[in-house]
């Protein structure tokens, strides 16, 4: 165990990958953004400089290039930067990746990972801060992971690049700085399972990716009150882990969700709905959906951090149904 | 050119059995209308058969909605192939495809797609896949003239261009001024754009099958050679069915004997089978140049019609795949 | 009122609008498809030659020009065809079309009706059958409209081309040919209304678009072993009236929901959610969700009816809620 | 070339002006560290003037994330701009928009879209628009060289020509040779891509005001005579600051003395300023004839940058909005 960042992990998961696996490619720069963690890309992009392609800005013909050349027999990891980029390649994503395999009647596979970051980033405005998970989860097809520590970062990306499936990796900008103990060897976390981040016995709040920070810091806040929130981290929007998921919310009998995305046809929707159907007896109160107000992010601050759910959000929605 | 008689009788061979094929297929559409609007290949065989002639198995090919053609062109079972059209559970893709997206990678098909601008998007990722792995394949990108109008294709050749990828641009123009769907591209040629991204290019008539076969050997192996990509564009014809909505034969089953009794091509759509069927054309350009026979030609359109008969056996026999496998193969 | 097919009611309101506004153009060719109701159009292209514009196959700068032109004063219906289409012009729709009012700070109005085909078709396969409602939903600042009857068809069709915002507007193919009784006279149906389009008692099935007819047909046979099926049609999906909605979930003390896309985070999944938000002490069972089984779309007939939600599936999901 | 001095010192002056506001929005960007990275204009004033100069009121604009030396040379308030960079209640936008957004309708700007490409695809509908409501006024796509990269650049192109449409279409290429983001097109020229369409190209030095001018006028002239697009070019060095990510002057305020006191440029940016300030330059040329005193121009300085203080001041002193109007003008 090494204490690392969650950028320190993506990068372990690459090496690993580009170590074991000739036939894997890196397209796309700045993979670790712009905040402070992108020294760590350096020397991956120095010793495997024959690995990393530099695209022009062209994310539609990037992105089917990638499809093709997974189909080839490559490994593929394709970044498109802030996830608002990836709208440029949405047919390439939802039409070819996801429906390859499939159409084909399992002839072809489809080994990518498409990476990006999602949501508020802080004067982002209104082309800058997508959170795309639920549109992409709502077709079939695509994989899609979205974990919160660096522990789980590398052994889900590890999984991910030794499968062979088309992986929508939607990742946090203010999450890499984030550091946390994380295995040294090289491990993986199959994909499809959420994690109990913290557990309690009031209330579950689901949540994947920055939110599920929030949601710690809300469980803390709500335990100074005598609230026992358990916190269940998605990590795995795509496979859902319904079991866990479900599981928990039959236990504490109360859900709030929360979603940096808007709420409209989101992943806390689909969770409110999964514990409608599959939780309804056990519920003592209605459910709460803490999501993005639903609009195109303004710029002014102020604007966009009334818009941004947060703790204190969070906190507010558990105590409005324990109310 | 062909040197043979032989390989150039085998080119007939391939660009009957892919007319044959797509005429079955008409047939298949009006007994079963559940299988809808069809894309078919007719008039595009001298342009298929003599390009697949030039590639390798190796070689990666990602075709269109009017893909038919280049699977039977490549070798994959004309059995399978109308078993996939009808959604058999013997077809290529198990039934999950249909016409639009037949797909046989052991004939070198990656994912068909019926997106315009797919093809060409897949191939150049083909290509790129190709050349990291060290093959000497070449990655081929078939699609219509509409395709330039579609930014992603002007990207993708943009992209080959740049990363000098191993990849056949094969454009089969088929525009017909005014009607739609045609490329509606401002360029005084389509070649233009390739052109203007720096790609070698170089316009055929796509009726001739030998001419396309020299040019598409000059392409591949130009590619081959390490030079990049390269653009080939066929000079076709509509046929008059290409858009249909309804399975109809507007030029009927292709007649051999009209390429020695041409004083008996009639119709309304005569110009057509006279001047613009690549088939009937070489079946005359062999027998000027006593390549072959009008006998040897007859037998082989008897064999290659008896192939078709059993291949329709087959898909008709082949049963609907079980409902209980509807969501299989969503992931791998 | 007379006896009209939903594609002469989408030709009624197109011609009041073009007659009344020299202002409205339209891009895009064959506006009603190819399954026999295309002649309606043909007058009205014939008369309106030079407000109509044949374009290019190149969706994304196709959707650009309809929104600038939008933007410049003019009123736009811009047709995709097959909805997956529309998917190459994501980006202009999401980041453009629905942000520039908010981003100006209400300076610019986009006055565009983006019209295009969703569903299951027959023979579709894995790239012409999309239904996007619930991704376009899951953005702020598009409204969302799927009427299912000639009268709504034209009502809101109107309030849509005289209003100042960016609306998609998703048909399915199979309601063209459909008839009822349309008010000759010009009218509104004003945007944001669902429309209650059977009461009963025993069970609330909310559905839009082509589900509808599924719902009301499920109604029928539900009838006949006596349970009283309420039909709610969303008809607008954004704005969504959440009031109709709910009220008639807390009548019935039963939800189940009817989608043609997929279930994860899908139409079905949002009402589900508001169900369990605001009507969780109404509910006397589980709510039930029927949609399309999460696969890219297999080709052949058995398979697409297999996976394809219709009256049957919904009488079932009724049955085991009320069991 | 602009006839009268008074011309070209006004055509200075809104250089001037774009050049000021860009080092108080440096400042801005230094004192509150939350209005995040910056798209700076600096070393593109000769262009932006000399365009907005052959414009009218009327013609409609697309920028992008490099806006602002737009909105100020079309007139829009610095004080007001300054506010929405800042985010505040008076800015252009309301403050919702921010640096990369600033929206002025009244000054003849449409959505300004931070999207590559974006700007493009709109403007060709603000033609579109333009030329459906019997308007003489044009469409204005600015962008920069990477946006050529981007597919929905070539449809633009390729509709704005089919259709004919008034639009110009302003490139500034500040490429600088294996720095990105920088056009990675595999043309020989930028200029061969709306070339291979079909469009009305010029390349222009864009560092000279009075070349610029002359091109960009007789661009205009093209395009409201009803002869389509047209592809102008303006032939930039990167400032060394264009895209940092932490605000800093790279080349140090701008000191107009250096046009008459070169020894004194130095550093490590020298080169730059020396060779690449368009504002330089043509202080140096209104000097060497004549056309201006250097006392003039001091004192035009001294009254942009008074401006500039001013605006400074007024968009400090601007509250933030109200949150609860956060979610104000999703819909109208
Ligand atoms: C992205 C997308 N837009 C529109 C269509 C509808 N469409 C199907 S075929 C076709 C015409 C294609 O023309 P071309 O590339 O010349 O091929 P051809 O059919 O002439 O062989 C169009 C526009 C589509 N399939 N995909
Ligand atoms: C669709 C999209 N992809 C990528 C980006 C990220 N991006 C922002 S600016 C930029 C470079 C643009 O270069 P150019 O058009 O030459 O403008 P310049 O900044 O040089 O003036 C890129 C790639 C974006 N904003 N939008
Ligand atoms: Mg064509
Ligand atoms: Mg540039």
């Amino acid at each position: 165990m090494t204490v690392k960042t969650y950028a320190e992990a993506i990068v372990d998961a690459l090496t690993i990958s580009l170590n074991e696996n000739p036939k894997f490619h890196i397209i796309g720069r700045g993979i670790l953004g712009h905040g402070g963690q992108e020294h760590h890309a350096k020397p991956l992009m120095q010793n495997f400089a024959d690995r990393f392609t530099d695209p022009p800005t062209a994310e539609g013909a990037t992105a089917s290039m990638g499809i093709g050349a997974a189909m080839s027999g490559l490994t593929m990891f394709l970044h498109f930067g802030t996830a608002s980029f990836a709208l440029e390649a949405w047919n390439q994503l939802i039409h070819e990746a996801a429906t390859a395999h499939s159409m084909s009647g399992g002839q072809i596979k489809v080994p990518i990972v498409f990476h990006m970051y999602h949501g508020l980033r802080g004067g982002g405005s209104g082309q800058h801060s997508l959170s795309p998970q639920a549109m992409v989860a709502n077709n079939p097809g695509l994989m899609v992971m979205q974990p919160t520590c660096p522990r789980d970062a590398k052994g889900m990306l590890r999984a991910a690049l030794k499968g062979s499936n088309p992986v929508v990796w939607v990742d946090h900008a203010s999450l890499l700085g984030q550091s946390g103990e994380v295995p040294d060897e090289d491990y993986e976390i199959p994909l499809g399972r959420a994690d109990v981040k913290r557990d309690g016995s009031d209330v579950t709040i689901v949540a994947s990716s920055r939110p599920v920070l929030w949601a710690l810091e809300a469980a803390d806040i709500l335990a100074k009150d005598g609230i026992s929130a358990e916190v269940v981290d998605v990590r795995s929007l795509v496979p859902l882990d319904e079991e866990t998921i479900v599981a928990s919310i039959r236990k504490t009998g109360r859900l709030v969700t929360v979603d940096e995305g808007i709420q409209m046809c989101s992943v806390g929707s689909e969770i409110a709905a999964l514990a409608s159907e599959k939780a309804q007896d056990a519920l003592k109160a209605p459910v709460g959906r803490v999501a993005r107000v639903a609009t195109p992010v303004p710029f002014s601050p102020l604007l966009e951090k009334a818009i941004t759910p947060g703790p204190d959000r969070i906190v507010a929605a558990v105590k409005r149904i324990l109310a | 050119m062909l040197a043979k008689p032989s390989e150039r009788l085998a080119l007939l061979e391939r660009m009957l059995t892919m007319r044959r094929f797509e005429e079955e297929v008409l047939r298949i559409a009006k007994d079963h209308p559940y299988i809808g609007r069809q894309h078919l290949h007719i008039g595009h065989e001298a342009t298929g058969a003599a390009v697949a002639a030039a590639l390798t198995p190796e070689d990666l090919f990602h075709t269109t909605h009017r893909n038919h053609g280049y699977l039977i062109a490549r070798g994959a079972d004309p059995g399978r192939a109308m078993a996939e059209i009808m959604g058999r559970k013997d077809g290529l893709n198990g039934g999950r495809g249909g016409p639009w997206h037949l797909c046989d990678r052991m004939a070198g098909f990656q994912s068909t797609s019926a997106m315009v601008g797919g093809s060409v998007g897949l191939a150049i990722g083909a290509g790129f896949g190709l050349m990291k792995q060290g093959s000497k394949a070449i990655g081929v990108a078939h699609f219509g003239d509409g395709t330039l109008d579609e930014g992603i294709c002007f990207e993708s050749f943009n992209l080959a261009s740049i990363l000098s990828l191993p990849v056949l641009f094969l454009c089969e123009n088929n525009a017909k001024e005014g009607q739609r769907p045609s490329s509606m591209l401002a360029a005084k040629a389509l070649r233009d754009l390739p052109h203007a991204l720096q790609i070698e290019t170089n316009v055929v008539d796509g009726r001739d099958a030998d001419a396309m076969h020299d040019a598409a050997k000059g392409a591949v192996a130009h590619i081959r050679s390490g030079k990049g990509p390269f653009f080939l564009q066929a000079q076709l014809e509509r046929w008059p069915g290409s858009h249909q909505i309804k399975p109809e034969f507007p030029t009927g089953v292709t007649d051999l004997s009209l390429a020695w009794e041409e004083d008996r091509i009639e119709g309304k759509h005569a110009d057509w089978t006279r001047d613009h069927d690549g088939i009937r054309l070489y079946v005359k350009t062999l027998l000027a140049e006593n390549a072959a026979t009008r006998d040897q030609i007859l037998t082989l359109d008897k064999k290659v019609k008896q192939r078709m008969d059993d291949a329709r056996a087959f898909a008709e026999k082949s049963p609907y795949p079980d409902p209980a496998t509807a969501a299989d193969h969503v992931f791998a």
